[in-house]
């Protein structure tokens, strides 16, 4: 076994233990100096970034990997003569691949960001050790396959993310908004542990496959699929439970919001997790001998169908109101989620019309439904790249100007040329114009759901124009008009901030150029792992079907 | 009583109602299903030579949840130390 | 049912909490309803684990019948672990709420959450 | 906080030494009786608790650095995560308990169903018990202090 072998194998558990060891030695390398600290971080992250490299080749040439932690042989036989691992284990497929890239990307781009934008603040050792961590709990939220790994991770976002986002505590809204994020977050990952131990009870065993091999959908693992998707929901910011992203998107450090994005898509994989594995033989497998799992899917997927619409709407209207730029960012990122949510129910709802209407039908929701899938999986990383960019430019003008009420602006594309130009692309991608990246994966959106049912598509369309609508508006408020006086000593955002905004235009207008590119190599691999569930099961319990 | 709070009322009674339905279906006292507490209970001893199984489970067979729960309250800690910072302005 | 009533109690807790969170106005009762329902959770992952009759999951000075019967005569040690992560888990979390409280009421002078109240819709 | 009466600071003085031998009891014995780093590190933090009722934030906080509370913490997680990374390196996984076959140290494995106590036995698990008591003791401790602090000045220095 040569040393890249070894690598490809422990790079699993490395990925997401460089990241933590990154963060506990944090506090000792700041206490040389600034410069040593941010190297540091940086040079870390970077061989994070090689790791996940390395293991994104090997799955995507040689398929799904696993990692047993602590190793040894500790197989439990059951009286089926199916073997399970008691350890924990990490199972890798591509969809785990593709979130830890969006992942890595973001956390980069955030980190280098923050070298120029928190420059001059105090407190930043602390700084830095938490939003390592953060990173390390959002690359260990995607990457485990057992659910109380799962639920320790997400504790330990909610932690890392409270105490990031009541950073400014000099600000009483930035405290108000912790405060509510942790009291939404934690009361989630209750439910979610509640839920992990009627599984528990059910199926005595924690990691996802043995669950999902054994699934049975009574009426314990009905409820435990409903509190699971509502603490997901909680955390991803679906519309009920909508109320804290807002604020601590619109209160916290914009590097920091950046990072809490990739968290939140994390909670969103979750989700797509939860559905398509470890319910995979109730959602996925379905068919016309078992006619009230398909009413089921069909039941599920016009609720995760209706929520997504009132999560689009809340979002689009919600940000035609305020006159605070993050906040409306804050919620256009609401509305974006929203659209991702649409594609999971269309999926669903898909399924349904596939296996009830004709033989002509059949074949042309199979594709649909797939599209459905690959496009909300595509908008996945669309999203954080739009929105991230946005909330990024929010920051270069507050960083410049310290202002970020919008009718205080105006006229600030004279002396900021770079930034209004990313804020160009931005509301293009955001709102799905042709040539970027966020028409690909909303024009396979409106696609399919224009066949299940074409007012609801047409809903899409139009909250969408809406939000063009609305960045317009701010375009013109903050960016056009006369120039203000008090706007005249306003420079151009430091370099640092630059490059980190310009590294995320090139991927955009790359992914917008190119979406082929990115659907058949990554999207559409995605999808095809997320929907597999058997291969995922067998690749840890041997010997299934 | 305001209109929300009728609402949340009425909520949560649903809410109830389902969770004690939940409730009435575990039975308490005699598990479903124990292979895995059954073999950690069986084998803690020869292959960790630690005669307490809960230790057993926390260090080793999920030792990466403690590093996870350690992880945790680094993060707390360094979070309240974040928070108490003396802010220059 | 009456064999159920560990579970109903687990129940009423976690609704105890909930109702605290969702009804009462000060910042200091919500952080003890949350305190509730984890309580709640963590009696429920207990409660998973016990089987009739069993004793604590250690071999070290347990009776000799224990020992011998090993894996029926002790209880689940799956959820005690799981339930020793959760209680750190809240400890930390119990730890940064109240710190952000202190801070809370420095900056507003209160505890009443309709009047700190200054993020809306 | 100010100081509390003094027959208060005496008992506490006496009592604090027997705590923090309890703490370290539970601790080390945490693989052979219920207990382990989280625990025995809780008693022994609410024995340094006890000190900061007796004696006021104020005096514990000007005796005790609150950095290097947090570098002490700093070192226990490292030390935890360290005995990690050496499961991958001696024992080629990551949380590897390499230490338990190997006839160095905590080697012995015990019959099963044996009901004595051998204290030389469980591998790395008191390695990582130790550490996580550091952890917790240091954690624990430096948020109490720092929070007790906070509450007894009356204008922050903000």
């Amino acid at each position: 076994m040569n040393w890249f072998e070894i690598i490809t194998m422990h790079s699993p558990a490395l990925i997401v233990a460089v990241p933590l060891l990154t963060g506990f030695l944090t506090p000792l390398v700041s206490r040389i100096n600034d410069t040593a600290r941010n190297l540091f971080a940086i040079i870390m992250l970077s061989i994070t970034g090689f790791l996940i490299a390395i293991l994104g080749y090997d799955v995507l040439t040689n398929g799904i990997r696993t990692y047993v932690f602590g190793g040894g042989n500790t197989v439990v036989t059951l009286p089926s003569g199916l073997m399970f691992h008691v350890r924990i284990i990490f199972e890798v497929d591509v969809m785990n691949v593709f979130m830890i890239f969006i992942t890595i990307i973001l956390a980069i781009i955030g980190i280098i960001y923050s070298f120029s934008f928190m420059k001059k603040e105090d407190g930043l050792d602390k700084y830095y050790t938490i939003v390592l961590i953060l990173i390390a709990s959002t690359l260990g939220m995607e990457l485990t396959g057992d659910l109380f790994n799962f639920f320790v991770f997400l504790e330990i976002s909610c932690i890392t993310s409270c105490a990031l986002i009541a950073f400014w505590v000099h600000k009483g809204e930035a405290l108000e908004a912790a405060f509510k994020y942790i009291v939404v977050s934690s009361i989630g990952a209750l439910f979610f542990l509640f839920a992990l131990g009627l599984l528990y009870a059910q199926y005595n065993a924690l990691n996802m496959a043995t669950i999902a091999n054994s699934i049975q959908f009574s009426i314990i693992d009905q409820s435990a699929l409903v509190l699971i998707i509502a603490a997901l929901a909680m955390k991803a910011g679906i519309v009920p439970l909508h109320m804290w992203l807002p604020d601590s998107y619109g209160e916290a450090p914009q590097s920091i919001t950046f990072i809490l994005i990739a968290a939140t898509q994390a909670s969103l994989y979750g989700a797509f997790r939860v559905i398509f594995t470890l319910y995979g033989n109730v959602f996925n497998s379905i068919n016309l001998a078992s006619l009230n799992l398909v009413l089921t899917t069909n039941t599920m997927g016009w609720i995760i169908i209706a929520l997504a619409i009132i999560t689009i709407l809340v979002g689009v209207f919600m940000a035609f109101i305020q006159t605070d730029f993050k906040r409306l960012i804050a919620f256009a990122a609401v509305a974006e989620i929203g659209y991702i949510f649409l594609g999971i129910g269309v999926r669903l709802a898909s399924k349904y019309v596939q296996y009830t209407g004709g033989n002509a039908t059949a074949v042309a929701f199979t594709e649909y439904s797939s599209i459905a899938l690959n496009g909300s999986i595509f908008h996945i990383i669309n999203d954080c790249l739009d929105i991230g960019l946005l909330f990024l430019v929010a920051g270069a003008i507050y960083y410049a100007t310290k202002e970020s009420s919008l009718d205080k602006m105006g006229g600030l594309a004279r002396n900021m040329k770079y930034t209004t130009i990313f804020f160009i692309i931005g509301l293009l991608a955001v709102s799905g114009m042709p040539p970027l990246n966020g028409f690909a994966s909303k024009l396979m959106l409106y696609e399919s759901t224009f066949q299940l049912n074409p007012i609801i598509a047409i809903i899409a369309v139009l909250a969408s124009i809406m939000l063009l609508a609305v960045f317009v508006k701010v375009f013109y408020s903050a960016f056009m008009g006369p120039e203000q006086p008090k706007f005249k000593e306003v420079r151009e955002a430091p370099k640092g901030m630059l490059i980190a905004m310009g590294a995320i235009v090139v991927i955009i207008i790359i992914f917008g150029l190119f979406p082929n590119l990115v659907i058949n190599n990554l999207v559409q691999p995605a999808a095809n792992a997320l929907t597999n569930y058997t291969t995922y099961i067998s690749k840890v319990i041997p010997g299934v079907i | 009583m305001s209109a929300r709070n009728i609402v949340a009322v009425v909520m949560l009674s649903v809410l109830a109602v389902f969770f004690i339905l939940t409730a009435l279906m575990l039975s308490f006292g005699a598990p479903i299903k124990y292979q895995m507490d059954d073999y950690i209970i069986m084998h803690t001893q020869n292959e960790t030579g630690t005669n307490s199984a809960v230790t057993t489970i926390v260090f080793d067979y999920r030792g990466f949840d403690t590093l996870g729960e350690a992880t945790i309250l680094f993060a707390a800690v360094s979070g309240v130390l974040m928070i108490f910072r003396r802010v220059k302005k | 049912m009456i064999y159920n009533l560990p579970f109903i109690i687990v129940v009423a807790m976690i609704f105890i909490g909930l109702f605290a969170v969702i009804f009462k106005r000060n910042l200091v009762k919500i952080v003890i309803g949350i305190t509730i329902i984890e309580s709640g959770v963590n009696l429920f992952l207990i409660t998973l684990g016990y089987r009739e009759g069993g004793v604590v999951p250690i071999f070290t000075s347990a009776p000799a019948d224990v020992a011998e019967n090993a894996p029926g005569s002790m209880v689940l040690p799956v959820p005690q672990a799981l339930t020793l992560t959760s209680i750190v888990i809240g400890v930390a979390v119990l730890a940064l709420m109240l710190s952000l409280i202190m801070h809370i009421y420095r900056h507003y002078g209160t505890l009443d959450v309709r009047k700190i109240r200054r993020l809306k819709e | 906080m100010s100081q509390m009466s003094k027959i208060v600071r005496t008992i506490s003085n006496i009592i604090f030494p027997f705590i923090m031998v309890f703490g370290l009891y539970v601790i080390a014995h945490g693989h052979l009786t219920p207990g382990g780093g989280f625990q025995g590190g809780a008693v022994a933090a609410s024995g340094c608790v006890m000190l900061v009722v007796a004696y006021g934030s104020t005096w514990i906080f000007e005796k005790i650095k609150v950095s290097r509370l947090s570098a002490f913490e700093s070192l226990g997680a490292l030390g935890f995560i360290g005995v990690a990374f050496f499961g991958l390196i001696f024992g080629g996984y990551f949380f590897n308990n390499f230490l338990v076959k190997t006839g160095i140290l905590f080697n012995i494995v015990p019959e099963t169903g044996f009901t004595g106590s051998e204290f030389n036995t469980a591998g790395v698990l008191p390695l990582m018990n130790f550490a996580v008591g550091v952890k917790v003791i240091a954690g624990v401790f430096a948020i109490v202090v720092v929070m007790a602090y906070a509450s007894s000045i009356k204008e922050w220095k903000q």
